[in-house]
C-alpha cells in the first residue's frame, strides 16, 4: 500500500504563487505522468511529495500519515542529472543505498552483511542491465547508463513510492527507448507508486496509468507571479479504449513494447 | 605561415624551450657575478657557482663547529617538522569545518563571516599576540602557519562541498542516510581531492609563514639560517637556501599531485594535459 | 665628482640627532657650505640598513663597532669610522625573570639578536663569570619582537638594548643581570663612510662632522631649545621626553669633538676592538674563508693596525672630529 | 526532528547567527583585558576598547606634531599607493603573460615551467636581493608585492585561457582572426571576470607583502607603523591598524566582487548563493 | 565553385592508424553526409578539410588549390557545442565574424562600416529566428537556439564549405527537426558545400545529397589500431529513386519538408 493524498495544497516562493489550491490523490501502484509547460511548477510538486520542499499551506498523506517532511527512503527519486555518486563505482553507488541507511556511524557494512549487500546490489544491477561496468566510475558511462545506475540505486532500498524528474529528459531518442523498455517491466514487477515528471508527451502516455497536466489557468500579464498552477487534465489511462487527449491517442500495448 | 596560435612545439623542442629562461638566466647571474667579483674581489652579493657550490657541501657534509650538527640537514628536518605540522593541523581544520560549514546551512550562516574576516587578517601584523599567548616554542611557529593558512582551506572546501548538487544530497537521505552519513560518504570523499589541490597551492604561503616565523625566533631551521646570515649579506648561504626551499616546495607540490591522481582516479577522468 | 650623498640611520638613542639634523635644516645648511647634497634617509630594519651601505647604495651608516668590522668591512668595503658618537653605558643588558647573577643563566635558553652586540654583550658577560656560551642556549629572535618575547611566558632571559631594553625592565618581576655599563667603552656606536668616497671628497666629511657637533650641541642644551630637540627625537624614536632622556642617560655622548678625538686615540679603543674581532671570528663573522681574527685589518689614528696591514677595511679615523674640535669646518 | 543538514536559518536568524561569534570574540575580549588591567595596571597587551578608541580618534584627527600630517590618513594614502600600484602591475603583468601563455602553446612550452618555479620561491627570502637591485625606494616595496603576487595570477590565467574550448578558437579562425584578434576578442574578454577573481585572492598576500616590505624601509605606511611601534608592543596602535588592514582588504574585495559582476553578467548566469 | 578533393590521405596519432588512404572527391554545392561508429574518424576527417588537424600523408585540394593547413574564413564550422562565444551577445556573435577578419588590429567596426555590418548581422539573426533575442547572451538561450547562432555566425562569411560536426546531437527530437527546416532552405539558397557528421541515419538521409559511411574493414584483436577506417559506402541521394540502403529509404521531399 503506497497512496498518497494531497489536500489543499499552496507553494508560494515569497510573492509568487506557485502551485494554488492543489488537491489530488494518487492510488496505490499507480504510475503517474505530470506533464506541462516549462517553470509551471512540475518539478515543486515532485519535490513536495519527496519531502524536498515543504508545502506554504495544506498536506500531504502518505497511506494516510503525514508525510515526513525530509526525504528518506520511503521514496525514491531518480533526477535529470547528478543523482548518482562520481565518487563512488557502479557497485559501490548501489551499494551505497545499503550502507547509508543500515550503517549508522560508519556507513559501512562489513563481513557477511556486506556480503549479503553485494549480492542484492549485483542483482539490481544486472536487472538493469550494467553488470559488465560494475566497477566502473559513472564519468566512464554513457548518460543512459547513468540514469540506469540511478534506477538501481532508487530501487535498492524498495521504497513505496518512486519520483522521476524527467528522467530522460537528456538521453537521445534511442537510448530513451531502451530506457523505457526497462522501467515498465520494473515498475510492474516491482509494484511500487511512480510519479514522474516528463516533457514527452509520447513516454507520458506510453508509460503512465495517469496522465496529470498542470498549468496556469489565469494570467495576470502586471503580476505574472500572482496566480499558481492548477491541474487542468487528469487523464485516466487504465481503461482499455483509446483516449483522445490533446491530439494524442494511447498507442496499443504492442506498439509500446516494441519500441 | 601558420598563425602563431598554430604552432605546437613537439617533444624535444618543448624540452629545449623550457630549459632556455633558466640557461638565460644562470649566465645572466655568472656574468653578473663575475663583474662584481673584478670590481671588489670581496664582493659578497653575487658570488659565483663555484662558492655556492663549496659552501652548500660544507654545510651539507661537515658538522656544524658550534652546534656539533651538520647545518643543512639539522635546519632542513627543523623546518620541515614545523610545516608538516602546520600544513597538517591547517589541513584537518580546513576539512572539518568546511565540510562543516559546506553541509550545515546553519553552521556556515554562523562560521562563514566570521572565517571571511579571519582570512583578510595579515597574519604577520597579530604575531607579538601569538607569541604571548602561544610562546616563543615551536608552537607560535605552527599557529602562525595554520592561521595563514586554514582560513583559504576552509572557504576552498566550504565551496566545493556547496557546489556538490543538491540532488546527491537528497539522493543520499532518499537512501536513508543522516547528516552524519551524508558528510562521511558523500561530501568528506568528494572534498578530498580538491582538498590536496587546495593544500598544493598553500604549500607557497605556508613557507612564507614558516620563514617569517623563523626570522623572528628560532634557533635552526631554513628561514632562521636566512635571516641570520642576512647579518653579513651571505649570498653563498642565501640562494643555496632559497633554492632548496624552492626545490622542496616543488617536491612537495608533486608528491601531493601524484597522491591526488593515485588516490581519486575519478576526479582526473577528464583531464587531459 | 660625486655632488650628492646619501646616508642611511636606525632607531637607536645614539643616532637620534640624524633625523633631527634632517628635519630642522642643519643638515642642509651644512651641505649647502660645502656645495654637496645630503640625504638623510631611515631604514627600519637595522641590519637591512648596514647592508645597503655594503651594497654600494648609501655612502655612509649609522651602526657600531663590531657591526662595522662583520659586515662591511669582513664584505671588502673598506670603511672609515667617520664619527665616533657614543659608547653604550648600560644601553644594553641582559634582563632575566629567573635569575639574578650571570652565573645563574647557565643551562638557560636566552633570546636575542644573534651576531649582533647582544650576542657579544652575552659573551663578556658569560666570561666574566666564568661560564662559556655552549653553557646557554641561545635562540636567535628579532628585535622589533623582542618586547612581546619576554611576555612569553616560556622565555626566561633576553639580551637587548635601548629603548626595548627599558620596556622588559619595566616588566613585573623583570631583573636587570648585567649591562653595557660593566664593560664601558666596548659597544661604539659610529656613522661609518666609505672609505674611497671619503677620500675623494673630503668635502663630504667635514659637512657631516659638522651637522653632528651642531646638532649634539643641541641635544646637551639644558636650555628650551634643547628640551625642544630632545622632544622631537623622543617622538620620533617612538617614546616620551622621560623615556627619552632616561636613554640619553645610559649612552655616553661624545657631545664635544674633543672627548670624541681623545676616545678614539686612546690605546683602550685598541683592547676593545681586539675582544670584538676574537668574538667575531669565533662565530664565524669574518667569513668562511677567514683563517685566523687577522685577515680583516683594522687600522687607528697614528697607523696602528691590528691584524693584516694590507687589507686594512676599518679605520678609526679622528681627522674630521679633530677638525671639529679645532674649529677648521 | 529534521537532519541537521535539511535546517536552513531564516533572514533574521542568519544575521544573529553571524553576529554571534564576533560578539563572543568581543566579550572574551573585554574580559580579558579587564582582567590584564587588574593584575596590571600598565599592562599594554590588551587594552581597554576605550583606549584603543581613544588612540585612534587622536591618530585619525590630530595632525602629527612632527610632520603635520593626520597619521592614520597619510599611512593609509603611503600604502593604498603602494599596493595599487604593485597589485595593478601584477595584474598587467599577470594578464599579458597569462593570456600569452594560454594562447600561444610555444610560449607555453617556453615560459610555463620558469613561472611555475618562479612561484614556489618564497618572496620574502629574496627580500634582501630585491633591495640592492631596485633600492630602498617605492620600487622594491612595489617589486616585492609584484614578484608575490603575479606569478599565481599569471598561472591562472594561463589556465583559464587554455580552459577556453578549442572549438571557440577554431571557430574565430574560421572567422578570419588572426592570432592577434583572437586573443583581443575571444582570449582576453573570457579571462578578464576569472583575472578579477584572482586579483581578489590576492588581496590578502598583497597586503601581506606589503606589510613586510614596509617592516624593513619606510617612512610612512601602516606596515611601518605597526613595526615601529611593535616595538613598545603597542597594541592599542596595532590592533585598531590590523582592524583598519582587515576592513580596507574586506572593501577591496567586496568592490571588486561587484565590478566583476557589474561589468561580466554573462560570466555570472549560473550564479544563485 | 567549391570542390573538394581528397588524395591518398592517411592520419596517425602515434601507432595508431585513424584514417587509411583516403581518396574522395566531393562535388562543389553538394549537402554531403558522413555516418559511421563512434571512434571511427568522423570528426578526425572533418578536421582534416577544416585544417585544424594535418594529414600524416597525402593531400587536400579546394577548387584545385592545397588546402590552407589552418582554419581560415574559407571554411565556416559548427560543432556539437562550444563554437559560438559565451562573453557575446546574439547580436555580437555574428558582429565578431566582421570584425575578426575585417578589422586587423582593434578587431572593432566603427562608424558606417559597423553600421553597415549590423545591417548584414540582424539579417542574419532574423534569417535564423532569433531577432527576438539579439541581445540576449548565449547563456540565456536553450541548446537549438544557440546552435542556430553557431550556423548564423558560420554564414557570416559565406564560406565556400561549411563543416558541421554532429550539428544537432545535443538537441532534442522537436528542436532537431526545426533545425533541419532551417537548414535545408538555406543551404539551398546558398549552394555552398556542407559535410555534415552525424550519428542519426534518418538525418543523413534527410538532409545530405550524398551519404558517406566510414568504417575500419579490419580488425586486429591484438592491435586496434593497425587498421585505419575507410569509406565503407557512399550513396549518391540526388537520383530521384528510392535508394535503399541498410534498411533506409530516401523519404520523398514532403515528408522532410514537413517534419
Ligand atoms: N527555491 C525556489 N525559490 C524561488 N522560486 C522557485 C524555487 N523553485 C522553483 N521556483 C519557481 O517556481 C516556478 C516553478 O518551478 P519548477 O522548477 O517547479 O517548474 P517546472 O514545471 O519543473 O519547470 P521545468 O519544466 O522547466 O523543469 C518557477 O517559476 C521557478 O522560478
Ligand atoms: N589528437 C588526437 N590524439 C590521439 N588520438 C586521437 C586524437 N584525435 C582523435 N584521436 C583518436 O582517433 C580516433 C577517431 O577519433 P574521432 O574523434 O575522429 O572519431 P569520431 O568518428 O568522430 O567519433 P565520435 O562519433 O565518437 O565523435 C579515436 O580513436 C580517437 O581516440
Ligand atoms: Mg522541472
Ligand atoms: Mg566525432
Amino acid at each position: 500500500m503506497s497512496a498518497i493524498s494531497v489536500r489543499d495544497v499552496w507553494v508560494e516562493f515569497g510573492d509568487q504563487i506557485v502551485i494554488e489550491n492543489l488537491n489530488l490523490d494518487i492510488a496505490s501502484g499507480s504510475f503517474v505522468s505530470v506533464v506541462g509547460p516549462s517553470g509551471c511548477g512540475k518539478s515543486t510538486f515532485l519535490r513536495l511529495v519527496l519531502g524536498q520542499d515543504r508545502p506554504t499551506r495544506g498536506s500531504l498523506t502518505l497511506d494516510g500519515q503525514p508525510l515526513r517532511d525530509e526525504p528518506d527512503a520511503d521514496r525514491g527519486v531518480v533526477f535529470q542529472r547528478y543523482s548518482v555518486f562520481p565518487h563512488l563505482t557502479v557497485l559501490g553507488n548501489v551499494l551505497a543505498a545499503y550502507e547509508l541507511g543500515e550503517s549508522r556511524f560508519a556507513a559501512r557494512l562489513f563481513g557477511a552483511k556486506r556480503r549479503a549487500a553485494i549480492e542484492k546490489a549485483d542483482d539490481l544491477i544486472t536487472a538493469v542491465g550494467l553488470a559488465p561496468h560494475r566497477t566502473k566510475y559513472p564519468s566512464a558511462l554513457s548518460g543512459g547508463m547513468q540514469q540506469r545506475l540511478a534506477i538501481a540505486q532508487a530501487l535498492a532500498k524498495d521504497p513505496k513510492v518512486l519520483l522521476l524528474d524527467e528522467p530522460f529528459g537528456a538521453l537521445d531518442p534511442g537510448t530513451r527507448a531502451q530506457m523505457h523498455a526497462l522501467l515498465k517491466p520494473l515498475w510492474a514487477r516491482l509494484g511500487m507508486t511512480v510519479i514522474m515528471v516528463t516533457h514527452d508527451l509520447k513516454e507520458a502516455f506510453g508509460l503512465g496509468t495517469r496522465v496529470i497536466a498542470f498549468d496556469k489557468t489565469r494570467h495576470d500579464p502586471q503580476a505574472p507571479g500572482r496566480f499558481g498552477a492548477k491541474i487542468t487534465y487528469d487523464l485516466d489511462l487504465t481503461r482499455d479504449s483509446p483516449v483522445p487527449v490533446l491530439g494524442f491517442l494511447k498507442p496499443p500495448a504492442e506498439t509500446m513494447a516494441a519500441q | 605561415m601558420r598563425r602563431a596560435m598554430n604552432i605546437r612545439p613537439g617533444g624535444g623542442a618543448r624540452v629545449l624551450l623550457a630549459l632556455m629562461p633558466f640557461l638565460l638566466l644562470a649566465l645572466v647571474y655568472v656574468f653578473g657575478s663575475a663583474e662584481r667579483r673584478a670590481a671588489n674581489p670581496n664582493d659578497k652579493l653575487l658570488p659565483p657557482i663555484s662558492e655556492m657550490a663549496d659552501t652548500t657541501a660544507r654545510m651539507a657534509t661537515e658538522p656544524d663547529r658550534r652546534s656539533g650538527e651538520i647545518v643543512l640537514v639539522s635546519d632542513t628536518v627543523a623546518s620541515l617538522q614545523r610545516l608538516a605540522l602546520g600544513l597538517g593541523l591547517a589541513t584537518l581544520i580546513g576539512l572539518t569545518l568546511g565540510v562543516a560549514l559546506g553541509v550545515l546551512p546553519a553552521a556556515n550562516a554562523m562560521g562563514g563571516p566570521l572565517v571571511a574576516v579571519i582570512s583578510m587578517i595579515p597574519p604577520m601584523a597579530i604575531l607579538p599576540i601569538l607569541f604571548i599567548v602561544f610562546g616563543l616554542g615551536e608552537m607560535s611557529k605552527v599557529v602562525l602557519i595554520v592561521i595563514g593558512v586554514a582560513p583559504p582551506i576552509v572557504r576552498d572546501i566550504a565551496m566545493t562541498v556547496q557546489a556538490i548538487p543538491v540532488e546527491q544530497l537528497v539522493k543520499a537521505q532518499t537512501l536513508g542516510a543522516s547528516t552524519w552519513t551524508t558528510v562521511l560518504r558523500v561530501a568528506l570523499p568528494q572534498a578530498l581531492p580538491r582538498l590536496i589541490e587546495t593544500v598544493r597551492l598553500q604549500i607557497g604561503p605556508a613557507f612564507l609563514f614558516l620563514i617569517a616565523a623563523e626570522a623572528i625566533a628560532a634557533d635552526s631551521g631554513l628561514g632562521y639560517r636566512i635571516f641570520l646570515v642576512r647579518r653579513y649579506l651571505a649570498m653563498d648561504v642565501i640562494l643555496p637556501y632559497v633554492a632548496w626551499i624552492t626545490l622542496l616546495a616543488f617536491l612537495m607540490d608533486f608528491a601531493l599531485a601524484k597522491l591526488a591522481r593515485g588516490a581519486f582516479p575519478w576526479a582526473y577522468v577528464g583531464e587531459r594535459r | 665628482p660625486k655632488k650628492s650623498f646619501d646616508i642611511a640611520w636606525t632607531i637607536y638613542v645614539g643616532w637620534m640627532p640624524w633625523p633631527y639634523a634632517a628635519d630642522s635644516g642643519i643638515v642642509k645648511k651644512w651641505a649647502d657650505k660645502y656645495g654637496i647634497d645630503i640625504k638623510v634617509t631611515q631604514i627600519n630594519d637595522y641590519v637591512e640598513s648596514i647592508n645597503q651601505y655594503t651594497a654600494g647604495k648609501f655612502d655612509g651608516v649609522t651602526l657600531t663597532n663590531m657591526d662595522a668590522l662583520t659586515i662591511p668591512a669582513a664584505g671588502g668595503v673598506d670603511t672609515t669610522a667617520l664619527i665616533v658618537g657614543d659608547f653604550s653605558n648600560g644601553n644594553d643588558g641582559v634582563v632575566s625573570k629567573t635569575a639574578k647573577t650571570v652565573a645563574e643563566l647557565k643551562g638557560q635558553s636566552i633570546n636575542l639578536v644573534e651576531l649582533s652586540v647582544s650576542h657579544y654583550l652575552l659573551a663578556r658577560a658569560l666570561d666574566g663569570a666564568g661560564l662559556a656560551e655552549k653553557d646557554v642556549k641561545v635562540v636567535n629572535t628579532s628585535d622589533a619582537d623582542m618586547v612581546a618575547a619576554f611576555k612569553a611566558p616560556d622565555t626566561t632571559t633576553v639580551v637587548t638594548w635601548n629603548p626595548l631594553l627599558a620596556e622588559v625592565k619595566a616588566e613585573p618581576g623583570a631583573n636587570a643581570v648585567f649591562d653595557s655599563s660593566k664593560i664601558p667603552g666596548e659597544i661604539i656606536d659610529l656613522l661609518g663612510v666609505n672609505t674611497e668616497t671619503l677620500k675623494d671628497n673630503p668635502d663630504f666629511g667635514k659637512a657631516l662632522a659638522g651637522i653632528w657637533y651642531e646638532t649634539l650641541a643641541l641635544v646637551a642644551d639644558p636650555g628650551a631649545k634643547g628640551k625642544e630637540a630632545r622632544e622631537a627625537m623622543a617622538k620620533q624614536s617612538g617614546t616620551d621626553l622621560a623615556g627619552f632622556e632616561a636613554q640619553l642617560a645610559a649612552t655616553k655622548l661624545f657631545a664635544k669633538p674633543a672627548d670624541a678625538v681623545a676616545f678614539a686615540t686612546s690605546p683602550d679603543i685598541m683592547k676593545t676592538m681586539d675582544l670584538v674581532r676574537t668574538f667575531s671570528f669565533d662565530h664565524g663573522l669574518l667569513g668562511d674563508g677567514a683563517k685566523s681574527k687577522d685577515v680583516v685589518g683594522i687600522g687607528f689614528a697614528g697607523d696602528k693596525t691590528l691584524g693584516d696591514a694590507a687589507n686594512v677595511k676599518l679605520r678609526f679615523d679622528p681627522t674630521f672630529m679633530q677638525m671639529a674640535a679645532d674649529g677648521r669646518l
